[in-house]
């Protein structure tokens, strides 16, 4: 790891990132629960131990830029912006969802954010990022963009292809890799001959460093850095995020691959109590600023779901809308 | 589990074990044990089939009885694993290969219709592709555009390549093996919303063909063709039409590519009204090849124009209501049928 | 090459200009120029499109107008620049995205099916894919199996997309433009044996639609309903079997998703009979499907089972005269004609 | 490059690998001028320039070894064995032909020789190739497959997923890129970031090596040394062999995208023309012998085309057959 020690610059930033990252776990803990209540129901990939990488990323980056995500995506939208009650009521696939139902947990869009959601197609979502991209960089917008994927997406041609693509017309794009050291349960050196996936950057001539994803302060500072750079006209780059997925998979995943010890081990270096444990010791926040921040992220969720409880549903005559664009009369 | 003692061919001398009540995803297993047990040259591969069971939990434990050289998992790669199972089947292997689910293999798909489909005919004869890939298939789960096709009517489009789609527990069991007898690449689609149906197997059953449709209820009144995840709907709607007095013959058509056309003719032929039920997009479906091979062969016999049902032409929508209403249901094929029935279809 | 006073919108006033002959090659390059043009959102990228010229020198002398920003040679990373074609759409851009021919597109399924076709539905309607996807197709030029495909009828199985078909002069050189006008991703095939076809655009035409199928000839013994490539060779067919006294209507559908029922229907219930003649394999085909809307809509019109003349289910084959034998000729046409007039054909 | 000296090991070396080249010359200016006469049909994809690297690779592998190639594959066929009679029928589309007439120049196809094709479909052989080589592993043969393909190939996905199959798997595949620095019309610096195809090869941890494509023994030498380690367990390994095609891409190809001069440059450097010189420097052969194998050569093609020209067609009747498999009865 080669990003260079970063910090908190103060109390209100230490407190911006820790809220960001209660926001996402307690959303993720209800989403948890919500579908054993079968109020979710479809694939729910959750999100929590990498709530570090969404928030640092996205703080680091502008409004302007876009966002290309997974269908592990909640922390990415809510870090982004997209209100919270609109992507819970996505995940009860009501009409008021942010893709008014019809995507679910795994497609989650807010243009307005530009944020591009949600793709659940491993590694599909490298190429439309190069072409968010190069629109950019033809449009001749001062805007980046940033694509999340998994250490699995790695093994994909279209992760190939649009690494090179990328580097070949230095387009400006970030590519953010959460390794998170398996894929669903095949961990990653049994997938990768090189595990090293920031070494495989050079392949392609692009900048790569690999950072420590647990530390909100590391990523916020690494992804600022390359974004900088890129929008300076470097070209694209990428960035290895080391991280952890707590949870299973998804909802339908026994765990098998993996140790309990293995999962408690990085749970002890969890994003969370290792923010909130430094920043009490450099004595920019207490407990009770911790307490009201998590009181507060239980709360806006509690509105998120009474907001998607009490959401109307699409109705079922309108099922063919949107499969073509509609045009303004 | 299940009982260890399956009927094979070698227990032909013995007294028919008595009937074996089982999920098809056991059945599915079972078949992968017992052709992994028949032939050192047997492998499965794919993602997470190994350490993980599979997603669809299809090949828990079989990592353990048969190591990782012959339950192997793949990185996320389906084109190069769908081609190297091509060139293990040149290279005198019989691989099985998951693709874990139809929505993937789309970036397989030159592998599929340019080298496996292609490799016999353009080489004169000389290369056989005796390959078995299995995809799970089929919507029904509320996962959204991305994770809901239903293709095998699609891929059946593709000379070279043969379509399989076990719809009970016998076929679910069976298929496999008749699959990895044939020389031909074979696509085995199993409807991932049938992984948890539970059934008896047929007792003293020891193998099944692929090249037959089969009646799964017999009838008079019209013929409901179907196959795979939609055959339990179309038993549903049968049953709910025989309390109404209408007896349709529910035809399983089992194999996709070749058709049986003598079995839906037949069929056709006696009942004269025919309605095909099929997941996939209603444009461009398996039910308009069916309709059409209908007309070719027996339209003479048709009393009233025949009447598809099909998933509507829309990506599937995460949120259930709106799923439902685009999914094949009983109650779609019941009306369906009172149309082609009292003969108001059209003209 | 040709007149470089085209007729243009702002033509409306000055009288018709006098017929402009040129190639359907050249009709493509110019509607690919005037799109440049027009609108400085419009890029085209792909393999070989600039340097070389385009792999049938469609696109020559346009990275020279229009330099390389606006032309853009990819690597041959088919997934990434079809997606970058999405992604650009997304940004703002309106992407021509030349796919050498449509062999190579299943490279890129994925991203066309789950991306660029389910965006806009799975975003709720706000992601418009305005992409528009060039694509060679057809065979009868002793390319072989993975070089001579007729994918066009296939991809129309897929919602989201819109599939468009210039099979003459004036649709080659002026469906782009509604392509491009469509905020959908629309998929535009280019027969390749069409590009040294000659013939004069129609004076003062300046736009047309993609929206409906046109009469090609008209006629009331038949429809022959058809498109692409396939309509040159239904009009051969329609001129010999009218030195026989059978004149047939030669529809050529033009859009193939979404098609024009209400052409169709009405085409065949003047004639009551109907041949569909489509390169695509016979299983599966386009003309599997417009065959089943005719019966759905039609049935009782129908003096006769419709007939399709569609490729043989083979691979195609290299030798010049298997080529020929798999693929649709205007003597299979006639043949086809004959049956369904001759009222002879089944039952 | 990094392929140490390499030489023959005396007259009959040197005449052999001299023959395997004229013969493919004498071969593909044949097939020139017979489809300006129209007696071969569609694509044609010549080799002139590169027939060092088929010979060579060829000599240094094993008759047991496997064989996958591209379209552009006439020499490979031939320096293989494939019967060239029968390759010749094959390009009139004859039933004597290699594939029956049904595969043409881009598919010659020979089961008995191991040589699996033709493929048309840039880089869609790499992943049969790792197919090939995991039987032979699993089999435990003590065979190797070598796998031919473009610098264009590089940029596909498929070339990324199958370098990291085989190398995750240690299969014995030897990926052989004919770096002829073009693609089409598309020089390899306007389709890779990093035009140094031995360097990716790295990102996969596969031993690569880059040689000079023009020197037929360097070839031998480099292809024998990283076949004796593959068939040693030692895992894959890629050579770049840099060499140069003589003729346009196909026969469509104006050649736009290239001077008459480079072209000049590099034939003067000509596989043919450094061979001859330096066997003949080195007293190994003379003009005499040269001119006996130009006129084998020769002969052997008029023989071929005379075969082709009185082979039958295969009948109209048969068109359906081979699209399955046929069972022995
Ligand atoms: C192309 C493709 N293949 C397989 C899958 C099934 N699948 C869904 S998630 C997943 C694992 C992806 O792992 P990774 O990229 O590391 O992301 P993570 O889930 O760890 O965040 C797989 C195999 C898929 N969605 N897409
Ligand atoms: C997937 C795919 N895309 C495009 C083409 C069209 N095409 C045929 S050959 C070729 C160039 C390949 O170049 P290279 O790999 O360097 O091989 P070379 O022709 O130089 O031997 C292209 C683009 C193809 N055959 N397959
Ligand atoms: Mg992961
Ligand atoms: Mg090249």
């Amino acid at each position: 790891m080669n990003a260079p020690a970063a910090g908190p610059a103060g109390r209100e930033h230490g407190l911006a990132l820790l809220r960001g990252m209660l926001r996402i776990r307690a959303f993720e803990d209800r989403c948890y629960q919500l579908y054993g209540e079968r109020k979710i129901r479809g694939f729910l990939h959750l999100y929590n131990g990498e709530e570090a990488v969404a928030v640092g990323a996205m703080r680091a980056l502008d409004a302007g830029d876009a966002i290309v995500a997974t269908y592990r995506e909640h922390g990415h939208a809510l870090a982004r912006g997209v209100p919270m009650d609109r992507v819970m009521a996505e995940l009860y696939g009501k009409q008021s969802g942010c893709s008014r139902g019809r995507g679910g947990s795994m497609h989650l869009f807010d243009v307005a954010k530009r944020f591009y959601g949600g793709n659940a197609i491993v590694a599909a979502g490298l190429p439309v990022a190069v072409g968010l991209a190069l629109a950019q960089k033809l449009r001749r917008e001062p805007a980046i963009t940033a694509c999340f994927f998994g250490d699995g997406a790695v093994a994909e041609g279209e992760f190939h292809e649009s690494l090179n693509l990328a580097a070949l017309w230095r387009l400006p794009v970030l590519f953010l890799c959460e390794n998170n050291r398996y894929a669903m349960g095949t961990a990653l050196d049994r997938t990768e001959a090189e595990t090293d996936i920031a070494a495989k950057a050079r392949g392609y001539r692009i900048d790569a460093a690999a950072v420590d994803g647990m530390d909100v302060f590391a990523v916020e500072a690494a992804v600022g850095r390359a974004a900088a750079a890129i929008r300076g006209g470097a070209g694209p780059a990428l960035l290895e995020l080391r991280t952890y997925r707590f949870r299973a998979h998804s909802m339908f995943d026994p765990q098998l691959y993996r140790d309990k010890s293995e999962v408690e081990a990085w749970q002890r270096k969890g994003p969370l109590i290792t923010l909130t444990t430094r920043l009490k010791a450099e004595g920019l926040i207490t407990e009770d600023d911790f307490r009201r921040l998590e009181a507060e992220a239980s709360a806006e969720v509690d509105a998120a779901v009474a907001f998607a409880e009490s959401a109307p549903w699409e109705p079922v005559a309108d099922l063919a809308r949107f499969v073509y664009a509609e045009r303004s009369a | 589990m299940i009982d260890p003692v399956l009927p094979g061919a070698d227990s032909a001398r013995t007294p028919p074990p008595a009937p074996v009540r089982l999920s098809y995803r056991d059945a599915v297993r079972e078949a992968l044990r017992a052709a992994l047990r028949a032939d050192p040259r047997v492998f499965l591969m794919g993602e997470d089939v190994g350490r993980y069971g599979g997603s669809y939990a299809v090949s828990k434990g079989l990592l353990e009885e048969f190591g990782p050289e012959r339950i192997r998992d793949t990185p996320l790669s389906e084109s190069a694993f769908v081609g190297a199972g091509i060139g293990a089947a040149l290279g005198g292997l019989r691989p099985i290969v998951e693709i874990m689910t139809v929505n993937f293999s789309l970036l397989a798909l030159d592998q599929i219709m340019n080298n496996a489909a292609s490799y016999c005919h353009m080489s004169g004869g000389q290369l056989a592709v005796g390959l078995v890939i299995r995809l799970a298939t089929g919507a029904g789960r509320q996962l959204a555009a991305q994770h809901s096709h239903s293709l095998e009517g699609w891929y059946a489009h593709i000379p070279g390549l043969r379509i399989v789609v076990p719809a009970t527990i016998d076929d679910a069991r069976f298929m496999l093996a008749a699959a990895l007898a044939c020389p031909d690449p074979v696509l085995l689609f199993e409807h991932a919303a049938l992984y948890n149906a539970e059934g008896d197997l047929t007792p003293g059953l020891a193998a099944v063909d692929i090249d037959h449709a089969a009646v799964r209820r017999p009838g008079h009144d019209a013929t409901v063709i179907t196959y795979g995840g939609s055959l339990p709907k179309c038993l549903a709607a049968a049953a709910s039409l025989a309390a109404g007095g209408i007896e349709v013959e529910v035809l399983d058509l089992r194999t996709l590519r070749p058709l049986d056309d003598a079995a839906i003719v037949a069929s056709v032929r006696r009942t004269r009204r025919a309605v095909i039920v099929d997941e996939g997009w209603r444009s461009g479906s398996l039910a308009a090849e069916v309709t059409t091979r209908i007309v070719e062969q027996a339209f003479y016999d048709l009393e009233a124009p025949v009447e598809r049902v099909c998933t509507a032409e829309v990506p599937i929508p995460y949120a259930k209501h709106l799923e439902d209403a685009a999914l094949p249901s009983p109650e779609r094929i019941v009306d369906a049928v009172r149309r082609v029935v009292g003969g108001d279809g059209s003209g």
